[in-house]
């Protein structure tokens, strides 16, 4: 790998910052501020991308419904900059925290008060073991990947917390629609990340990120998502983590047209704003791993544009992520329940449990060079596409776009 | 193949991102109160009331409150109250004004039939939609001075219908001097002291009938 | 560091107590889930990590659905029952079942030498040497459990299946 | 054997014993984000299954009808904007029709086209505005609503213009026309409509052919042609079941004879069919608009001979009906010679077709209820009255 521009100032700044910090503090002390900081470093550049991605949504979910979007909020006391409306999230959050705080008399006050708390507790535990650069990963756990997995399944249960605690009829459907949908799609979601574990041989999100380095010519990065079995393992990731996190198509626990707000419906102001953070934050964590696992992490994608610190990389390729969700969730209709279930269990996990055995397979193969090279990647390629086709026939079996007939 | 309609649709919306950055028949947002709204001509919202001078607005309304825009009303919003005396109007006839004169505008349903049954145009609809009041009551009741306004607003606001009702009222003004004229011509020929000058109204309260026909159809009926 | 210890066994035994003495039985359920936490962080304390992620995936994540959803699809009725002594024979029954796993548990607790010195610890294992080890030595076991749960598995769809009349073609 | 099996109608449980659990009964509505107003719905879920469905109506019940009785024949008029108020220009018409026919009046040939006119450009509004809602209730986040609003308010611009409101229109008269459009207004109104399959197009593109849709919508909401003409349902979700009814054909109300186009028919009778009838019906109108304002003659708006008021029709009674974009719509009247109508009486199509809502929903999911109801297309100032 080369060397020449990784070990830049710009790259090591955080880190210089940080050791400049503690080094402020007796040596008894270091190591408790050095996490704090780490933690605060995290709450302060994941709040800010939170408020920035709120304003991001509204503003090209208006743009793709041509529309403008908020641009009115400015700063106060000058009223005439306008500052296109950036200063939305801040205003949006005094208004959230000054709003009533309404909790139903029959409700279950212990659940409906802890559900907020543990949403957003647990959607922020996810960020501890990404590598956000080079240099820049909080916790360097063995297990990382499992740790990620296990952080992330107690939001779902929060959202059924919130849902049965609120004692209303609309939640309580949301939070069985919850359930399902958590049940059902944690299997394809790790199923998928699977044949990257099985590749590089390693949980540990630092060492998955740096199996992802060297470019074949200096332009062609070697990132899992351009071969075969990682291009299926991320297009399902993404399906996946669109369900995980509740976004649109799969927004089905707070369906708007159905059941009003679902799980939210009994809550408002800054608990409200609590449960629409941790959807953020769960989005954006499961963004950082699908970086880290499919799109080579914090790796440029040329060797000549190595000079940009990892970490601008790593926040480049999570606003593309987030983008990208934003624009589904412009274009997408909402699935009903039975149709996702069976889209995770007769679809995902099959197709999963196939590029499972593709990864093998890769593995298994990677000694072949020149024309054998070809048939693997022909062969690979073959593993993922033609269950595709077979499966999508079937799952769109009767389902077709029809011809008309006109009176005589 | 399953996601080629998906994909199609995240075309269709990239493709609607994109031109709404260039392309007006896509980006229709008019940012309202920084660019004002563009009323068409024909935009009603709520009655005034026309006066022919702006400097003494109630002496010189067009109303002469026959009541039949109160009867007409759907919603039963306008309210006269006929004048005692009687003082000359648009073409210079002695006739009743109104005493009193409100149409509750939180009633009102801006549905320009008062406007059409009108035989006088002294009532028209209005460009006024920025109504806001602090007394759902009394603030949104507006009075015969709240109503009047000067018939240059009138042209100003509605320029085709205005020059097309001020030539219509011109005519009749005439025609009424030429027939003044000629009644004059008429007493001084053969005086008759008791005819009282160019036929006043019936003085009973009832049926005051319009002194000139009008065409059904408001201003552009042909 | 026992410290930790003591916080970690009060709030696993506390929520475990909890979950057994809540008339609530969604309460029972999300206790005993934060009782399976406390185990997690059991494991954690005592350097299992791999254990301990599996732990909450397994038993947070996905048991605890399992045991919600089996508690919403129950009559709600049958919660406010107060639970009462059906007979003797029912108690005699639970009296033997707790003494007897109480008295193994017991055994093993006081069958353990406590005061042998502390060995030097083996390196914590990575996930790489666990993976290895399940895979070589430990490869039949690997295969027995992936058997028995598989069966379980086509088992209970075989149950839950239910006979639905072939919809018409439409 | 399908991954997505179509519902295949009222699978009803008829058991509710211990092992399958109570049933939850949830009242959607009168505040409810996809009743489409102050509707609501009394469901019956067994898990989301629907096993009964009551549909509550009348929180926007103004007396209309009882108002007309004593209001005069021409005061009547602005209230029929609210009956359907997507779609003023229809039902202003429709009143017109019943009134005069009652009194015999006649109406210019002018006028008549211009009525043809209006109705189809309300066609495309309301149309358009029901496909942007039905993709609201199906999920989306209002992209297809706003696209087709963007359209929409095209055309109401065009009303506003012409008749000094967007939607309470108020534009028809006994006898003719209120107002006679400008050369500049058709000019206008003719490149919008020209420009119309354009949008229409870019519509289909990106949602007829949506995996997501095909699946949400196909065999859902299911209406046999028998059962609909039963229920006495009309419009596009009579015809999305296949039966070949259109009063413009049937009826030939006023010059539609003298244009040609021709009537989709659907062959399911789900919501996709309901959706897809109201694309192509909207094509339709465009031809019929196309040559309306190739053709539309010269003269006057109004007859003659019409009085706006004073209007006393001869004692007898009257039914005018016409094929609005929910349905048939129809005013009934009876006079006794006076000012006002003895008795006045509105067919509303979107009650009538609300009927089945019941049928339709049987067996499907709490979300699909939302999307038949969508797919329906109610106004609640016509349910209601």
């Amino acid at each position: 790998m080369s060397v020449v521009a990784t070990d830049s100032f710009l790259e090591r700044a955080p880190l210089l910052f940080r050791d400049w910090i503690v080094g402020h503090f007796p040596v008894a002390l270091q190591w408790l501020v050095h996490h704090l900081l780490t933690i605060t470093a995290i709450l302060t550049v994941f709040g800010l991308f939170f408020a920035f991605t709120t304003i991001a949504e509204r503003k090209l979910l208006a743009r793709l419904q041509n529309r403008l979007g908020p641009n009115r909020s400015g700063l106060p006391w000058f009223r005439t900059l306008k500052l296109w409306g950036l200063t939305q999230p801040f205003a949006d959050a005094i208004k959230a925290i000054t709003k009533e705080d309404i909790v139903p008399a029959v409700a279950d006050q212990v659940l409906h008060f802890l559900a907020p708390v543990v949403i957003v507790a647990f959607s922020l535990l996810g960020f501890a073991v990404l590598p956000f650069g080079r240099y820049l990963i909080p916790v360097e756990l063995d297990a990382a990947i499992l740790y990620f997995f296990a952080a992330g399944t107690a939001t779902e249960l929060a959202i059924f917390m919130a849902g049965w605690g609120s004692r209303n009829k609309y939640s309580l459907l949301a939070a069985m629609r919850a359930l399902a949908q958590l049940i059902s799609y944690e299997l394809p979601l790790i199923l998928s990340v699977v044949p990257v574990v099985l590749v590089t041989g390693t949980l540990s999100t630092r060492d998955i990120a740096l199996a992802q380095g060297g470019w074949t010519w200096g332009v062609l990065p070697h990132w899992h998502v351009f071969t075969p079995w990682g291009f299926a393992g991320f297009l399902i990731f993404l399906v996946a983590a669109l369900a995980e996190s509740n976004r649109s198509p799969f927004d089905l626990p707070e369906a708007e047209s159905e059941l009003i707000a679902g799980h939210l419906t009994e809550y408002s102001g800054f608990k409200y704003a609590l449960f629409f953070m941790a959807e953020y934050f769960g989005l954006t964590a499961l963004s950082g791993l699908g970086i880290t696992v499919f799109l080579g992490g914090w790796q440029a994608p040329c060797a000549f544009l190595e000079f940009i610190p990892s970490w601008l990389w790593f926040m480049g390729k999570l606003a593309g992520m987030i983008v990208f969700f934003i624009w589904i969730r412009g274009t997408l209709l909402r699935l009903r329940i039975d149709q996702l279930t069976r889209l995770a269990w007769q679809f995902l996990v099959p197709l999963a449990l196939l590029n499972l055995g593709n990864a093998a397979f890769w593995a298994l193969t990677s000694g072949w060079t020149g024309p054998l090279a070809l048939a693997r990647w022909a062969i690979s390629a073959a593993i993922v596409i033609v269950p595709f086709f077979l499966l999508g026939r079937r799952l769109t079996a009767g389902y077709a776009p029809r011809t008309y007939r006109y009176a005589a | 193949m399953l996601g080629s309609g998906i994909l199609k649709g995240l075309g269709v919306t990239a493709k609607n991102f994109v031109g709404s950055y260039h392309d007006p028949a896509r980006m229709v947002t008019q940012e309202y109160p920084d660019t004002p709204a563009k009323l068409p001509e024909a935009y009603r919202n709520f009655p005034f009331l026309v006066t022919e001078n702006a400097t003494d607005p109630m002496g010189t309304l067009r109303c002469v409150a026959c009541q039949i825009c109160e009867k007409e009303c759907p919603p039963q919003c306008i309210y006269i109250e006929k004048s005692k005396d009687k003082k000359p109007d648009a073409t210079g006839k002695p006739q009743l004004y109104p005493a009193v004169f409100a149409i509750d505008t939180a009633v009102c349903m801006s549905c320009q039939l008062c406007v059409e049954v009108c035989p006088f145009d002294a009532i028209k609809m209005d460009h006024v939609f920025e109504v806001a009041a602090t007394n759902r009551f009394e603030g949104l009741l507006l009075n015969r001075e709240q109503l009047a306004k000067p018939n240059e607003y009138f042209h100003q606001i509605r320029p085709t219908e205005a020059a097309e009702v001020d030539g219509r009222l011109t005519a009749e003004r005439q025609a009424a001097a030429e027939k003044a004229k000629a009644a004059a011509a008429a007493k001084a020929a053969a005086p008759k002291p008791t005819t009282p000058v160019a036929g006043v109204a019936d003085p009973g309260p009832a049926s005051p009938r319009p002194a000139t026909p009008k065409p059904a159809e408001g201003g552009t009926a042909p | 560091m026992s410290f930790a210890l003591l916080l970690i066994a009060l709030v696993l035994l506390g929520s475990a107590a909890a979950a057994m003495l809540s008339r609530n039985l969604i309460h029972s359920a999300l206790l005993l889930t934060g009782a399976w936490a406390g185990i997690a962080a059991f494991y954690l304390w005592a350097g299992a990590e791999f254990v301990a992620f599996a732990q909450v995936l397994v038993y947070v994540g996905a048991v605890s659905m399992v045991v919600l959803f089996a508690v919403l699809l129950t009559r709600q009725g049958a919660t406010a029952a107060p639970v009462e002594f059906d007979s003797y024979k029912r108690v005699v029954g639970s009296i033997i079942t707790a003494g007897g796993v109480g008295g193994v548990l017991l055994g093993a607790i006081f069958g353990t030498p406590l005061d042998v010195p502390a060995a030097p610890s083996p390196a914590a294992l990575t996930v790489r040497q666990l993976g290895l080890q399940l895979m070589g030595p430990y490869a039949a076991a690997l295969l027995i459990v992936g058997v028995i749960l598989t069966v379980a598995l086509l088992g209970a769809i075989v149950i839950a299946a239910v006979d639905k009349p072939e919809d018409p073609a439409p | 054997m399908s991954l997505f099996p179509a519902n295949s109608g009222p699978t009803v449980r008829a058991v509710h014993d211990e092992f399958h659990g109570d049933l939850l009964e949830v009242s959607m509505g009168p505040q409810h984000p996809s009743t489409h107003g102050v509707f609501r719905m009394v469901v019956t879920l067994d898990g989301e299954q629907i096993v009964k469905l009551k549909p509550v109506f009348g929180y926007l019940h103004r007396n209309h009808e009882k108002i007309a009785e004593n209001t005069s024949y021409l005061s009547s008029m602005p209230y029929t904007d609210r009956l359907d108020y997507l779609c003023s220009m229809t039902t202003n018409w429709a009143y017109a029709l019943a009134v005069e026919k009652l009194s015999g009046q006649a109406v210019p040939d002018r006028a008549q086209y211009l009525r043809i006119i209006m109705a189809e450009l309300t066609r495309l509004v309301n149309h358009s505005c029901l496909v942007g809602f039905l993709f609201n209730d199906l999920g989306t986040s209002f992209t297809p609503l706003l696209y087709a609003f963007r359209e929409r308010e095209k055309i109401l611009d065009l009303f506003e213009s012409l008749s000094g409101s967007r939607m309470m229109c108020n534009y028809q008269r006994f006898g003719g026309c209120r107002v006679d459009p400008s050369p500049e207004w058709l000019a206008a109104a003719s490149a919008l409509v020209d420009n119309f399959p354009r949008f229409l197009d870019e519509y289909e593109t990106m949602l007829t052919g949506n995996e997501i849709l095909l699946a949400r919508t196909q065999g859902v909401g299911r209406l046999a042609a028998a059962h609909a003409i039963n229920a006495g349902i009309t419009g596009p979700v009579l015809r999305a079941s296949g039966v070949d009814y259109d009063l413009r054909k049937v009826d030939g109300t006023g010059f539609y004879p003298r244009f040609e186009f021709r009537v989709p028919l659907g062959a399911h009778g789900d919501t996709y069919d309901r959706y897809m009838m109201r694309i192509l019906e909207m094509r339709e109108s465009v031809k019929i608009l196309q040559q309306a304002f190739k053709t539309l003659p010269a003269g006057p708006i109004m007859d003659p001979k019409a009085k706006l008021r004073g209007f006393r029709p001869k004692a007898g009674e009257a039914y005018g009906r016409l094929e609005s974009p929910k349905g048939e719509l129809g005013f009934y009247l009876i006079s006794d010679g006076s000012p006002n109508p003895w008795r006045y009486r509105v067919r509303p199509p979107s009650l009538i077709n609300l009927t089945l809502l019941e049928e339709m929903c049987l067996g499907h999911t709490i979300a699909d209820a939302v999307v038949i109801l969508g797919s329906i297309d109610i106004v609640l100032g016509e349910v209601d009255r």
